[in-house]
């Protein structure tokens, strides 16, 4: 009690004031969030996936709401590295938070040309590569569910960039470490873990699809089970820190995460609930610590009891 | 932000009526919403979009310790619907709000041609409460009220509109009660006996605009009429919603310009020439 | 209206009343629920999952709740093939409903001994054939998570019986499509998918796993939009029927998976929550086929409009 | 089945409690739970176990129109029990039950020593009126509660109790009230005070007997106590259940004869002779 508890977390070179981030496609560029939260609360805004150039994303309707979860089926709609860098960043230097890019591509080239694009580029404090995309060069396998295909475009992107590089895996894979080992080896600098899984719901009126993509991202608490358990296998197999992502609505769930083995966290869908969680989280996470006489945050990573 | 419900009734059938007050300032436009969490389970999990149907300044005012009210007027469709009808006075709710763009009114409107198909009528009331506190030249704006629904029990807040001073005109679909037809055939037959313009945007006259509300065939039908006719149409739409900030990118629609905008940020009011109704 | 509706299907030579079914380990050897249930109205049985001999299963705590969902790791708890047809099919052969014998081994052996003992045994429709276990042979991975496994499991076990045999697939897989073909090659006469997704849960109290076992399976409506994507996707890639699992709860959930492309369906989780769900769902299903001029319910099964 | 609430209210910080009625006949005994599904979401998903607190015969008769009635008592603990706490009168709830085994009451037994720790306590009230309708040799059973609480305020049913005609013995943990310790205190106290004993199950005489409900670390040190003693002993174990019934093998416990016993139906009352003590 009394004492200073030290929330801050060091995840690969990026120091982060606590381990509480809002997760890529949940938050937009920030700006969207301003009128209700105070970003400099946060720890780190991951932005909406980026790529070379904009993208439209998927026709609507894009989203459907299912039990403790939702299904997006967005499409990475983005303006473009360029359009973010001119137009959004000069905002979001203006807070105490760090940026990190989210990004993705095609193909290994396009991957490999955003990076080069933000390398040098001011306010940007790290790079989290979304491997969940089908490379449409090589017969749409996914980068994130083939671990030679994770391999090569994570050591093509790891040439192009100092920047820290979190590589983010996708959960609908048989072996999840298999993937994050691939991306270790090739020069990750973190993990982070879940995107969505692969999901779908059928309207029984019409009989089609609910998602005009017909199949979307299961996002929410419905996914948080699996999310913690790839947490917890990953953190077992590779040596890099991790970041927890997945259905965390409250302090306890971002805690199993951090007790699973992740040095950080992101907040996704509970943004759309109440856009101050982070915040509420954040002090959860102290009031924990501080319950438990831990002054350190970091003492509780991977602290599970087997 | 927290709000606390004075009351909630059933007004008729499944429709619902709740009344919301709230500590400090809200500023909300007509055609505005709020994004209502009903209550704090993962099941149903996102928050609902509802739009104000009354705005209600603090009496005493704020700094006399008054506080903002609100009413929000809502159908009983579903999950969210149904857990909302059953909060009680002193029940607290999380909502998030004002959201998206509201209904501009023209300084030169002096007529009003206000469209509610259905549920629709829902921030129809704030609006008409809206301009008939505007004046245009002094004198009061001449307000019509067109509402169409199926059957002469889904008529809601007819006497509300006509205390205001609106003159309402009813359709129903089964010709129970007024015109048997929708509030398109409504403004059709306006149109045919009389004639309904806007002035140009740098004119100096006056002239008249239309507000829509309602299911999107109908919308698309009045912006088809209105943008025929040069009259300045402004629309409310309704889109699933996630996030109600423009975050998560969930509610867009087609606009013009070939591009993606989001209903809950861009809209939910947008002007009809804005709008790409072939790709709606 | 007024005609008679036809909900009867046919899945792999068994002739069902009606397509709803309750899924393996959710209605025990079916007498548990006799107090509560008419196992008339239910078309088939699926009793809990077998093995050569009995089984012990997992220590407690062995169930969680979660978001719209529960992990469970019974450990495949069970009597042994022997005491269940000796003691408990007897009682079963009572009633006018199905009885589909849900099996599993350690080895291609033990799955082979057990639909020996079953094959000529009187009161026993059908087989379904758990492959979410691992190989403890061959280094223990699971049948269900690599196709050349799972393509000589199901061959071995076809050469042993006559019975109609169902293969039930695992979601943790990659692609669940190849490991449907694997199985359709061997020679299973129908798929049956999903079975629980692996999840896990921490108390963040104690910092141990909320479950003795570490991992469990995530089964409710939580997992509904993923159950639905993979049955879909069998559906299109195999010619065999589909039994649809996962999260079903309602007549409207049970529709979506046939629209999706399932013959029949089998009602889980939702049994611990109303034994009689399957009732409803049944009622349900006839009346959205009277509402919508549907005579026979086969004629819904994979019209999902893309 | 379907009950309905026809009372739920707070009896004394967070402990609740809830009396419901019910059609046709239900047969509960002393020990026996239901299954109680809080609402109908999907968060919380699972039904919830609820010991029968009071088991309340029809009045008039079912027959002449009488509808059963059971209480339960309930501690707000988490999500389910927060949602329990705010059903009103009127409020239909599903349930699954009378499940699993309860109390039996020895013919021989003249005397009933009644443990309750905590929220253990909720059955006791059931099996306590049970055994006040029995006679042993045509004389009244003599009853003794032992109610084991962190501190005072804790203390539930007290004048309940000794209204059947029960003695109460209270202990505190904080030394608040009665005893400074636990139930399991007041039980040693008994045994170097009173000869206590259980007759041979062949015997043509009279004894005492144990029934206890509470913490599990309670339930062990006074089964440890009365096997030693040889006297008949009934513990009531909670353990985590997702089906009530036998089906989904969740809530084992290692019994004696190293076999996983399920507490919902093997249960939640067996003899502590029963019960692999080493492995819970
Ligand atoms: C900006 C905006 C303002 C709105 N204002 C109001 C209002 O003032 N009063 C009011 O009653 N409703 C309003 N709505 C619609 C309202 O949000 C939905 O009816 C509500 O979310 C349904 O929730 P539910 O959980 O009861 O239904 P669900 O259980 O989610 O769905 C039940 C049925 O309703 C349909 N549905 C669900 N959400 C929507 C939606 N957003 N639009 C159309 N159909 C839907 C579903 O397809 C389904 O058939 C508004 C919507 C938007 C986008
Ligand atoms: C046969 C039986 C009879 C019971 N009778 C009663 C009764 O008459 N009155 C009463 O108040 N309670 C009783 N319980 C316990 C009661 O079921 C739990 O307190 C309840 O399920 C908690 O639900 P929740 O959603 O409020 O808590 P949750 O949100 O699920 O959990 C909140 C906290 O309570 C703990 N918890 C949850 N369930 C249990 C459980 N079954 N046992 C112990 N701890 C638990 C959790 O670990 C957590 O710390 C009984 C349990 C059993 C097995
Ligand atoms: C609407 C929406 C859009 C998303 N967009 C992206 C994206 O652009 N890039 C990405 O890597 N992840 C994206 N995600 C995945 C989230 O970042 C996160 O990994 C996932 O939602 C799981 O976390 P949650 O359950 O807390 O939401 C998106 C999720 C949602 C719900
Ligand atoms: C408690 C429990 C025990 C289960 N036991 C088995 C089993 O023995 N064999 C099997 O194939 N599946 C088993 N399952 C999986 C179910 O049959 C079903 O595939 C899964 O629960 C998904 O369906 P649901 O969401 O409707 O429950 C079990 C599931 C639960 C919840
Ligand atoms: S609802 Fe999220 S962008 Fe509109
Ligand atoms: S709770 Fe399912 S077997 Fe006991």
């Amino acid at each position: 009690m009394g004492d200073v508890i030290s929330l801050s977390v060091n995840i690969a070179g990026i120091n982060l004031k606590n381990p509480v981030m809002v997760a890529s496609g949940t938050f937009g560029y920030g700006e969207e969030y301003v009128p209700y939260v105070d970003l400099n609360i946060i720890s780190a805004i991951v932005v909406k996936g980026l790529s070379i150039t904009p993208r439209e994303g998927n026709p609507p309707p894009r989203i459907v709401e299912t039990s403790a979860g939702m299904l997006n089926s967005i499409g990475l709609q983005n303006i473009g590295i360029d359009s973010f860098i001119n137009e959004k960043l000069p905002f979001l230097k203006k807070y105490n938070t760090k940026v990190i890019a989210n990004f993705f591509g095609d193909s290994i080239d396009e991957y490999c040309e955003v990076v080069k694009r933000v390398d040098s580029v001011d306010g940007i404090h790290g790079l989290e590569m979304n491997i969940s995309c089908p490379n449409k060069q090589e017969g749409w396998l996914e980068f994130g569910t083939n671990p030679d295909l994770t391999f090569r475009v994570v050591s093509a992107v790891r040439k192009h960039t100092k920047l820290p590089l979190i590589v983010k895996l996708s959960p609908n894979v048989t072996d999840v470490t298999i993937i994050a080992k691939a991306a270790a080896d090739a020069g990750a600098d973190a993990i982070s873990l879940i995107n969505t899984l692969s999901g779908m719901a059928i309207d029984i009126k019409t009989r089609k699809p609910k998602l005009a993509n017909i199949v979307g991202g299961l996002s929410g608490p419905s996914i948080k089970p699996v999310a913690l358990r790839m947490v917890w296998q990953v953190a077992k197999s590779v040596k890099l820190p991790i970041i927890g992502i997945g259905g965390i609505m409250t302090y306890e769930d971002a805690l199993e995460f951090m007790i699973a083995g992740a040095s950080a966290v992101q907040v996704g869908t509970a943004n759309f609930i109440d856009p101050n969680v982070s915040e509420k989280i954040i002090h959860g996470i102290e009031s924990y610590c501080e319950q438990n006489g831990i002054n350190d945050i970091n003492k509780i990573v991977g602290s599970v009891i087997i | 932000m927290q709000v606390v419900v004075l009351e909630n009734k059933r007004v008729i059938g499944s429709y619902f009526k709740m009344r919301l007050s709230y500590d400090g300032v809200l500023n909300a436009l007509p055609g505005q919403f709020i994004m209502m969490k009903v209550n704090n389970s993962y099941d149903p999990l996102l928050s609902r979009p509802m739009s104000f149907h009354r705005i209600i300044s603090p009496n005493p005012s704020l700094e006399k310790g008054g506080r903002g009210k609100f009413e929000i007027l809502y159908q009983v469709v579903g999950k969210g619907t149904g857990i909302m009808s059953g909060l009680k006075e002193g029940d607290k709710i999380d909502i998030l709000g004002p959201l998206g763009r509201g209904f501009l009114i023209p300084d030169w409107m002096d007529r009003a041609i206000i469209i509610a198909g259905g549920m629709g009528v829902a921030p129809m009331m704030a609006l008409t409460e809206e301009i008939s506190r505007h004046e245009v030249k002094k004198s009061k704006i001449s307000i019509s009220v067109f509402m169409g629904v199926k059957t002469k029990d889904d008529i809601l807040c007819r006497e509300d509109f006509e205390r205001i001073g609106a003159e309402v005109y009813v359709s129903t679909e089964d010709g129970s009660l007024g015109k048997k037809g929708t509030c398109v055939d409504l403004l059709k037959e306006l149109m045919t006996n009389t004639p309904l313009f806007s002035p140009p945007s740098e004119g100096g006259g006056c002239g008249g605009a239309i507000f829509a509300c309602g299911p999107q065939g109908m919308l698309k039908a009045i912006a088809g009429i209105a943008m025929d006719k040069k009259i300045l149409c402004q629309v409310s739409l309704d889109k699933r919603m996630a996030c109600g900030t423009g975050a998560c990118l969930g509610c867009v629609i087609k606009v013009k310009s070939q591009k993606y905008a989001c209903v809950c940020k861009e809209g939910p009011v947008f002007d009809a020439g804005e709008i790409n109704w072939e790709m709606l």
